[in-house]
């Protein structure tokens, strides 16, 4: 019943392949790179060592050189509309390349890898795929697409989740882990199924116009979809109530890689959110309740507020800081829903200028939290006591992290939140309520960052012994870096924001 | 001129960053170069201020500016707001007749609170680059004129402030740090959302963009009508204005919000309540007066009475809460809490004379008060105690103490020929003549006997009559037969030492002067508040 | 500026510069510099001479006045009002330079007699700091052209009033007296401000002048009732001043200060000022104002006699008749009889001062002993004394040929006039009740000399447990002349008794030892047209003028004062030719018609008045026919009535200060356990909760400034229970999520 | 057997089953205790799905929901060998793989 394509289709076949694989150059270098490094870590077998570190740095780093190179090129769909290459997705090349680099840096501080494990090679090679798959979720266009890029970083996170293979805690994350994601992104592509089913489309705009022309036919269904759907996303952008796994997990894994799940897996969940939610969803002219059954909107807001509400309350009572911080990035994410929910440019503009900032911020207090650790050799709130005065610099930089996730001023954090608000508020009082959740729970969420600092100044340390640790220099610079970097965007953001309002088109929507 | 004044206080502790952190002396006298020069920039605007322009909102022809001084315009953020359009935020500061008093009251206090810094030993370094912070953020305050500006430097305020109770303060600080900062907190985070309401609602004339210039939004003409804080959109605007005067009532701090004030300040070491009590809590009116009443001013129209209720209670109520305490700066702080409510009456009264009495009244407690913390420091320095029935006849053995106590209580109690009288005096004709809080007033002005009582209690209690047993200090009697007293573990001077009258002197000849004759600060307020009556008021006129 | 308004700057400056020089440098001068306060006040008294010589002998005009003012505050040109300025300034009338050099006067004497009485005191020169701002606020309240500056001196002399009845702060019962003082008199101001403020808020004005030519235009806007409530609240400025009921208590009291205190401020001047201030003010007191007013007066001036009957001790007893003098004054002004009771002022003033020097001389030599029980016999050591204490009692007592007859007999026949007019009953009381005290204060005051000055010395019958109550500021010098007993005292404390009771003689104001109106005083000080009687169309020509001078240049004020000057002279020629001034308001008039007619009957029943009081007085103490123990024991009640003063202190201690301070405590705890307990409540209520397995540190809780925190902090504590670390939960909830939002969904899809 | 009778067989019958697996699959990871039941468990959920595409390709024609399922087989059988490798080393650390005890990290 299928017949064989004629020699001038498959031509034009390997025409268009051809022609697409000069879109795909960065992925494929970063694939090469994987390679690479698998092979060299053969050669070299050592712990972890500085060299190894330093060629996947530079490694990412020559990424960055061709993702430049694609500024040039027409922005359009490859692969038989598979996959699309837009500035949207530059964007997040950009910025998964930047949170691999980010990773590796900060590993490169953690102590804790020289204790728990003896070989290194696989975890870099590791890092690379996961970038790999998350630059693919960004730029995917075709269900089959997003969930094979989705499962390629899910695993690739369970594996480095459990890379301290000693070490219970990290074990057990990624157990939890994966047991979670399986379900979830086996329900996610139950949800494809069905979508399948109702439009015989696996390309997402052709899918967001089979549902235009559906109408409210056989909405149950659809509606039954939508949420398996989001229960798949949501469990990547860990937001309430497909959160659970997170706390744990980010308790349990290496710190390092909590920092980059936290922030880059969640920023990779959001971009396959807004691409399918923006394109997927037939949203251009008509009402949200229009179409029955696809009431999305509905399900973001509720998955927002629930997370600004759940996530900032519970981190009231962490003791640890890594799972405060983890708490911290559910409520995040229920503030990027906000801008999400707004539905327009500028909602865009205002999460993606959100999501940079929270990069910078969150690496930053990880950072710190390391280095804490690694002097300290622990993670909880009341060994930070008296840290202040031992080492002013980290806890300089960490009060100003924390305060840049209130979202105070002068901080990059305080810009964030104010382009979301601005964009809730530019839709007139429809949002308002919204807006004004996000307020109260910052303020509830400054309670616990305050708990932080608190302890490091406030308090007198248990040990008398108020001689200064020193943490080395590089460290020191890189915290100072990062401190002043997120002060000075909190005053002059126009870069970011600039790069954020140009990141903000989509291939295939105009997005009013 | 203008950023020099603000930046000075930051410049000085970028330079103590450098100082090692053993160079206690170094430090401390950088910092106090820094709040002197200040106070000589402070003096140089002072001097080529033109009281004639009265400021307030853009002038008639149109110019952006209004009749502003020292103005300094710079675009800060221009970027492209994606589908809304450009975002304009500029460093856009200024000074009119309302803002330059507060300004010179800042430089003063912030250089008097220096000084009583001195003795400080714990952490001098990051003391006065904390200290120096705030210093900045306060003045900012006061000259910013964009909403964003001021909003950046009211939320950099708290920081420091919690850190420097927090740290330096008394055995409960942390309590008292973190209650201070969330409080006001959540007073300025919806503020935040007003701000961006107002952003979306006002175009600036000129440019025809949005524009967060306070000069552009208190015009009414320059809100889109059906904008989400539009003249179409009562109900938000009430709201508006509610969630705006709650942030800046707790500032001041108005009742109920006032209950962090008395902790704050009990547990803050003396130069942070100088601080606090001297320029912060004007920040709350400074806002209402600046922001909240001329942006909406027909709300404020139909809230005069409430607020003049809440300014009678707290007159009332904090002189009744004064009269019960036995810490002597908690009942300062009650005191203080008790005359920001005349600010709040002389405000709620509308007209000319009230709120020229507030504008006055906000400065002239900034010295009283800073006068009051301070002296009630001298006393913490030598006994380690501030509890009233410690002490008594202290009059007889620290004669100038006792005598400078006395005109610092009677410039509180409003005795006519200091500073205090003049501005709620003024107040009460305002507050009087005005049909709305006709009422208020007569009721506010038993505020005046509590306040006496209160007042004269505690002097009699700590320096009349004879030494209490079980007080805080012995008495000896030296060889020719003189009686003197002796506090514990106090090794200084008995009586106040040079460095305390260099502090307290100033403020008491300035209280002494501007109650003689107040034209030099209320010749500079006069035609600000005059045009801000105009731009509040159909109303009120229509009352006069 | 015209030069007397020149001089009586000067006048008014001189006593606050002696207040500065003395204040700060009173240790580096030589005999602590009293001479400069003297001399300065020398200075000062000379100049006001001449003042009063200018206006009253040279001029001799009713209608004198001479004004002028400065912008104090300028609000520049106000919405709705145009050009808003508040102004200061001076007015000098006839009242006005009579009190200047009553006041200077005596000031000065009082600080000659101090150099004495207060000699080795180790503040001594404070003391006359003290003084020094003291008569400098006095003659501010004198001078002064508007409602605002007399408030601000009204307060300026409460302070120095503070200060000197505490000047022996170190006893307690000073410290108190003090503080009573003030808060007594801060409650009248109040009262007195709002007053104030009403007449403020119609005309924007505080110049009395401009307020009353607003008034007489019929300006003023508010109901009839704001105007006597305005009268009404002015007048509790002077309740508070002037110790009228119910705010008397603190005189007695503030007896603590020093005598010469006493005598100078709570005797002569400040304690006048209300009296003064009621008549600065007399023309806007409608008549029930003015019906309060007299009760209050004629009810005081009776209380405070019944009381003095009973005092022991000697300055009390003049502490009482003084408010009771003052009370006559009161009624004088409340019965329209203002020139009368302005008058009684002066007199007083003089024959009370002497009374009181005389007293502190008596104590002075006693070496501190107030009770008259342990006096007796003095007149042989202290004939000086004796001669010139007696003097001013026969004044005060009012017997012919004193000056206090003349203006107490103008005050009572006033009040029975006023009386007829007002169509007697009830108002009748007013004159019983004037005529009844005269006699009380015959018979207390013989009571006192004879106590004092009669007999034989009682020093020794003093119980010795309550000996050595002195001061301590005064063990010193004590010690220096104890032992030698008691003698006349040095000629700087003699010499002010001698003028002063020379003062208290009819002739001195009037050539007519029965009739005062005959007298340049009366004629000087006529009553002013109220401008708030019945109709106002005409107002009389001063106030035309002054309203239009007044906003005009201080050169035209002086020219325009001249110029009416001269028209007024014009008028009071006419007027005193048939003896009577024009008054617009029938009720006036017809009030002060018929206090002129009764006169004589005045006369007749307060003479016999008087003579029954002192006989009554003779009859117990010279003669012992009644025996006082005997009586008193015999009418116990009222005698301990009398004795406890009523028991207004009591009263007051129980209900208005125990009241307030309850109030306090309440509102404290309130403030601490309602508006911010919630802080601290919640907080145990969240560290008690029996699921909070996890001990979460108290600053967490503590750090939950409101309820919504508690919530949050709870909800928080059962959300994460959630959490159980169990896979499968996690993924069940998962399910259960998805599915009940499904079914949710689906329910409303299908209904 | 012939065409005819197959066809009898409608896409409703597929989706069925495929629902009854998913049920099962779901059912089994929440109740067995055994982390390694629980992977099996998932897979079940995965070839739900599974049947589900191939079915709809069928009925839609088009080869995509083939291609998918294709993918989704590649897909398990990799996460069964990560899932397996995680379940050894959990063994080796706790001595159990019941997942309903391996819970050190909560709330």
């Amino acid at each position: 019943m299928f017949e064989l394509p004629s020699g001038a289709e498959i031509q034009s076949i390997i025409a268009s392949l051809k022609a697409s694989v000069g879109f795909f150059i960065p992925e494929i270098y970063l694939s090469l790179l994987f390679m690479l490094l698998i092979v060299i870590d053969l050669v070299i077998k050592s712990k972890k060592n500085i060299l190894l570190s330093l060629i996947t740095i530079s490694g990412l780093a020559g990424s960055l050189f061709f993702i430049y190179q694609q500024h040039s090129l027409q922005s359009g769909e490859l692969f038989f509309g598979m996959y699309v290459l837009d500035e949207f997705a530059l964007f997040f090349k950009y910025f998964f390349v930047l949170s691999g680099i980010l990773a590796v840096v900060v590993t490169m501080a953690d102590e804790q890898f020289d204790r728990e494990v003896k070989s290194m090679g696989e975890y870099y090679a590791l890092i690379v795929s996961m970038v790999i798959g998350m630059i693919m979720m960004a730029s995917s266009q075709d269900l089959l697409m997003i969930f094979l890029s989705m499962e390629l970083v899910s695993f690739t996170a369970y594996i480095l989740t459990g890379y301290f293979k000693k070490n219970q805690r990290s074990s057990e994350a990624a157990l939890k882990y994966l047991v979670y994601g399986a379900v979830s992104s086996g329900l996610m592509v139950y949800g494809f199924s069905l979508i399948y089913g109702l439009t015989a489309q696996t390309n997402i705009i052709k899918i967001g116009i089979e549902l235009a022309a559906l109408g409210s036919h056989s909405s149950v269904v659809m509606m039954l979809a939508s949420l398996l759907i989001i229960t798949g996303f949501g469990y990547k952008i860990g937001a309430v109530p497909f959160h659970f796994w997170a706390p744990d997990v980010y308790e349990g894994a290496p710190t390092p890689i909590t920092a980059y799940l936290s922030v880059a897996s969640k920023a990779a969940g959001f971009a396959l959110l807004m691409r399918f939610f923006y394109i997927a969803i037939p949203h251009s002219t008509v009402s949200w309740s229009s179409i029955v059954g696809i009431d999305w909107l509905t399900f973001l807001m509720i998955l927002s507020v629930a997370s600004m509400i759940y996530g900032n309350v519970v981190a009231i009572w962490q003791k640890n800081v890594k799972r405060l911080l983890a708490y911290s990035s559910i409520a995040h994410a229920g503030y990027l829903l906000l801008g999400l929910i707004v539905m327009g440019k500028l909602g865009t503009q205002a999460t993606l200028f959100y999501l940079l900032s929270y990069f910078l911020v969150n690496f930053g207090a990880f950072y710190v939290v390391i280095l804490i650790a690694n002097k300290t050799g622990s993670e909880n709130l009341d060994d930070y006591k008296g840290l202040g005065k031992t080492m002013p610099i980290a806890g300089a930089a960490l009060t100003v992290f924390l305060i840049s996730l209130v979202g105070l001023p002068p901080t990059v954090g305080f810009i964030g939140k104010l382009m979301i608000f601005s964009a809730l508020l530019a839709k007139g009082s429809l949002y308002l309520w919204l807006a004004f959740i996000g307020i109260m729970t910052s303020v509830i969420s400054l309670y616990y960052y305050m708990l932080i600092p608190l302890n490091m100044y406030l308090r007198e340390p248990k040990q008398a012994d108020n001689q200064q640790i020193n943490l080395g220099v590089l460290p020191q610079l890189i915290m100072t870096v990062f401190m002043i970097l997120t002060l000075y965007f909190g005053l002059f953001f126009t870069p970011l924001s600039d790069f954020s309002k140009y990141s903000s088109s989509l291939f295939g929507i105009i997005l009013q | 001129m203008l950023s020099l004044i603000v930046f000075l206080p930051i410049i000085a502790g970028l330079i103590i960053l450098a100082v090692p952190s053993s160079q206690k002396q170094i430090i401390r006298i950088v910092s106090l170069l820094a709040a002197l020069g200040q106070g000589v920039l402070a003096v140089l605007i002072w001097k080529d201020y033109n009281p004639a322009l009265p400021g307030i909102i853009a002038s008639p022809n149109g110019s952006p500016l209004g009749s502003f001084q020292f103005v300094e315009r710079v675009p800060w953020i221009n970027l492209d707001l994606a589908g809304f359009g450009p975002l304009n935020i500029e460093y856009f500061i200024g000074v009119d007749g309302i803002s330059i008093t507060m300004v010179i009251l800042t430089a003063l206090v912030s250089a008097i609170g220096v000084l009583s810094s001195w003795p400080i030993q714990k952490q001098v370094k990051g003391y006065f680059i904390l200290y120096n912070l705030l210093a900045t953020a306060m003045m900012g305050c006061f000259v910013a004129l964009d909403f964003f500006l001021f909003y950046v430097f009211w939320e950099v305020m708290l920081l420091p402030m919690y850190f420097l109770i927090g740290i330096w303060g008394g055995p409960n600080r942390e309590y008292a740090a973190i209650k201070f900062f969330l409080y006001t907190l959540f007073g300025s985070v919806f503020m935040l959302l007003v701000m961006i309401g107002l952003y979306f609602s006002v175009t600036d004339p000129i440019t025809g963009n949005h524009t967060f210039s306070l000069v552009a939004m208190a015009t009414q003409s320059n809100y889109i009508k059906d904008a989400i804080l539009g003249p179409d959109n009562v109900v938000w605007r009430y709201v508006a204005f509610i969630v705006l005067f709650i942030g800046f009532a707790i500032k001041v701090p108005m009742f109920p919000f006032h209950t962090w004030l008395p902790d704050a300040h009990v547990e803050a070491p003396t130069p942070i309540s100088v601080i606090l009590a001297g320029v912060l809590l004007k920040l709350g009116t400074y806002g209402m007066i600046r922001i909240n009443f001329p942006l909406f001013p027909e709300v404020f129209q139909a809230g005069m009475y409430v607020i003049g209720i809440f300014g009678a209670i707290n007159i009332i109520y904090g002189a009744f809460c004064a009269l019960a305490q036995q810490d002597l700066k908690k009942m300062v702080a009650y005191s203080s809490i008790s005359h920001m409510g005349y600010v709040l009456l002389g405000l709620s009264a509308g007209n000319s004379e009230g709120m020229v009495g507030a504008l006055y009244q906000m400065f002239n407690h900034g010295t009283i008060t800073a006068m009051l913390f301070l002296l009630v420091g001298v006393i913490y320095d030598r006994a380690h105690t501030r509890q009233i029935d410690k002490f008594g006849g202290l009059a007889s053995y620290m004669p100038v103490y006792a005598g400078l106590v006395t005109v610092a209580w009677f410039a509180s109690l409003g005795l006519p020929g200091l500073s205090g009288f003049i501005s709620e005096a003024l107040v009460f004709v305002g507050a009087f003549s005005s049909v709305t809080t006709r009422y208020i007033a007569m009721v506010s002005v038993l505020g005046i006997v509590f306040g006496a009582a209160y007042l004269l209690w505690s002097l009699q209690r700590m320096f009349l009559g004879q030494r209490k047993p079980g007080a805080a200090y012995d008495l000896v009697t030296d060889d020719d037969g003189h009686q003197h007293i002796h506090f514990h573990d106090w090794n200084g001077k008995l009586d106040l030492d040079a460095r305390e009258l260099t502090m307290l002197v100033p403020l008491v000849i300035i209280t002494i002067v501007l109650g003689i004759y107040p034209m030099p600060i209320l010749g500079m307020l006069t035609a600000s508040i005059n045009k801000l009556v105009e731009v509040l008021s159909p109303v009120v006129l229509s009352q006069l | 500026m015209h030069s007397l308004i020149q001089l009586s700057i000067v006048v008014l400056l001189l006593p606050l510069l002696s207040f500065v020089i003395l204040i700060f440098f009173n240790r580096r001068l030589p005999r602590r510099g009293d001479f400069v306060g003297v001399g300065i006040l020398g200075t000062a008294f000379a100049l006001s001479l001449y003042i009063f010589w200018q206006v009253i002998v040279q001029a001799y005009d009713p209608a004198f006045r001479v004004a002028w003012d400065f912008t104090w505050i300028d609000l520049g040109n106000v919405p709705g009002l145009g050009h808003l300025e508040i102004k200061m300034g001076i007015v000098i009338d006839n009242i006005a330079s009579i009190m200047l050099s009553m006041v200077t006067l005596i000031s000065f004497l009082v600080h000659l007699y101090s150099t004495g009485y207060m000699a080795g005191d180790k503040n001594y020169g404070r003391f006359f700091a003290y003084l020094g701002i003291f008569t400098f606020s006095m003659l501010g309240i004198i001078l002064s052209d508007n409602l605002f500056a007399i408030y601000i001196f009204w307060e300026l002399v409460g302070l120095s009033s503070y200060l000197l009845i505490g000047f022996f702060f170190e006893k307690e019962s000073a410290a108190d007296a003090q503080k009573k003082a003030f808060l007594a008199n801060r409650i009248g101001d109040i009262g007195m401000w709002l007053g104030i403020l009403i007449l403020y808020s119609q005309f924007h004005t505080f110049n009395y002048q401009e307020i009353y030519a607003n008034l007489a235009a019929g300006k003023f806007a508010l109901s009839n009732g704001w105007l006597t409530a305005a009268g009404i609240l002015l007048f509790m400025g002077c309740v508070g001043k002037s110790a009228q009921f119910p705010l008397h208590v603190w005189l007695p009291d503030a007896m603590e200060g020093p005598t010469p205190v006493s005598a100078l401020i709570h005797a002569a001047t400040m304690v006048a000022a209300g009296v003064y201030f009621v008549a600065r003010i007399f023309v806007v007191l409608t008549p029930d104002a003015l019906h309060v007013i007299a009760f209050v007066g004629a009810f005081t001036a009776f209380m405070a006699a019944t009381i003095a009957i009973t005092q022991h001790d000697i300055k009390r007893v003049l502490a009482y008749s003084t408010v009771s003098q003052l009370g006559y004054m009161v009624l004088g002004l409340g019965v329209g009889a203002y020139s009368a009771s302005l008058f009684h002022l002066v007199t007083h003033a003089f024959f009370k001062a002497c009374l009181f020097l005389g007293s502190g001389a008596i104590i002075h030599a006693m070496h501190h002993e107030q009770d008259m029980r342990w006096m007796g016999g003095l007149r042989k050591q202290m004939p000086w004394t004796f001669a010139t204490f007696t003097l001013a009692t026969l004044a005060l007592a009012g017997l012919p040929l004193t000056s206090g007859f003349l203006s107490k007999d103008a005050i009572l026949a006033g009040a029975i006039g006023f009386a007829q007019v007002e169509g007697g009953g009830i108002f009748y009381l007013i004159p019983f009740l004037g005529f009844f005290s005269a006699m009380l204060t015959a018979f207390y005051m013989g009571r006192q000399i004879w106590l004092v000055f009669f007999g034989e010395s009682r020093t020794h019958l003093k119980p010795a447990d309550d000996h050595h109550h002195s001061h301590d500021a005064h063990s010193g010098h004590d010690d220096a002349h104890a032992h030698h007993g008691v003698h006349e005292v040095e000629w700087n404390m003699r010499a002010p008794l001698v003028i002063l009771a020379a003062l208290s003689i009819f002739f001195v104001y009037s050539p007519d030892p029965l009739d005062g109106a005959k007298g340049w005083f009366m004629k000087m000080i006529p009553t002013p047209s109220t401008v708030v009687g019945s109709y106002q169309n005409h107002s009389d020509i001063l106030h035309a003028e002054v309203i239009k001078t007044s906003h005009e240049e201080n050169v035209v004020v002086e020219h325009q004062n001249n110029k009416h000057d001269a028209a007024a002279n014009a008028t009071s020629q006419t007027s005193t030719e048939h003896g009577e001034h024009f008054y617009a308001d029938p009720r006036q008039a017809a009030v002060i018609h018929a206090g002129h007619g009764a006169h004589y009957t005045a006369i007749y029943i307060s003479s016999v008045m008087v003579i029954l009081g002192i006989g009554l007085a003779c009859v117990v103490y010279v003669f012992n026919i009644i025996d006082p123990e005997k009586t008193a024991h015999a009418i116990r009640p009222l005698y301990l009535f009398s004795f406890n003063k009523w028991y207004w202190d009591e009263i007051y201690q129980a209900t208005f200060i125990r009241g307030s301070v309850i109030i306090a405590k309440m509102l404290s705890w309130f403030d601490t356990h309602v508006v911010d307990g919630i802080v601290n409540g919640v907080a145990t209520i969240v560290r008690n909760f029996a699921f909070l397995n996890n001990s979460f540190d108290k600053h967490v809780v503590d750090g939950l400034v409101n309820f919504t925190a508690f919530t949050i902090n709870t909800t928080g504590g059962l959300l994460k229970k959630l959490q159980t670390g169990k896979v499968q939960t996690y993924i069940v909830m998962l399910i259960f999520v998805v599915f009940g939002y499904f079914v949710f969904y689906f329910s409303r899809l299908v209904y | 057997m012939d065409i005819q009778q197959l066809s009898i067989i409608s896409i409703y019958h597929y989706l069925t089953i495929s629902a009854l697996l998913l049920g099962l699959g779901i059912f089994a990871v929440i109740t067995r205790r055994n982390a390694i039941v629980i992977l099996m468990g998932v897979e079940l959920i995965l070839n739900a799905a599974n049947i589900n595409f191939l079915a709809f390709s069928k009925y839609n024609g088009g080869m995509e929901g083939v291609m998918f399922s294709l993918f989704i087989i590649v897909i398990a059988a990799a996460e069964a060998a990560i899932a397996l490798a995680i379940i050894i080393n959990i063994y080796k650390l706790f001595k159990s793989v019941d997942v309903s005890r391996i819970d050190t990290m909560k709330e």
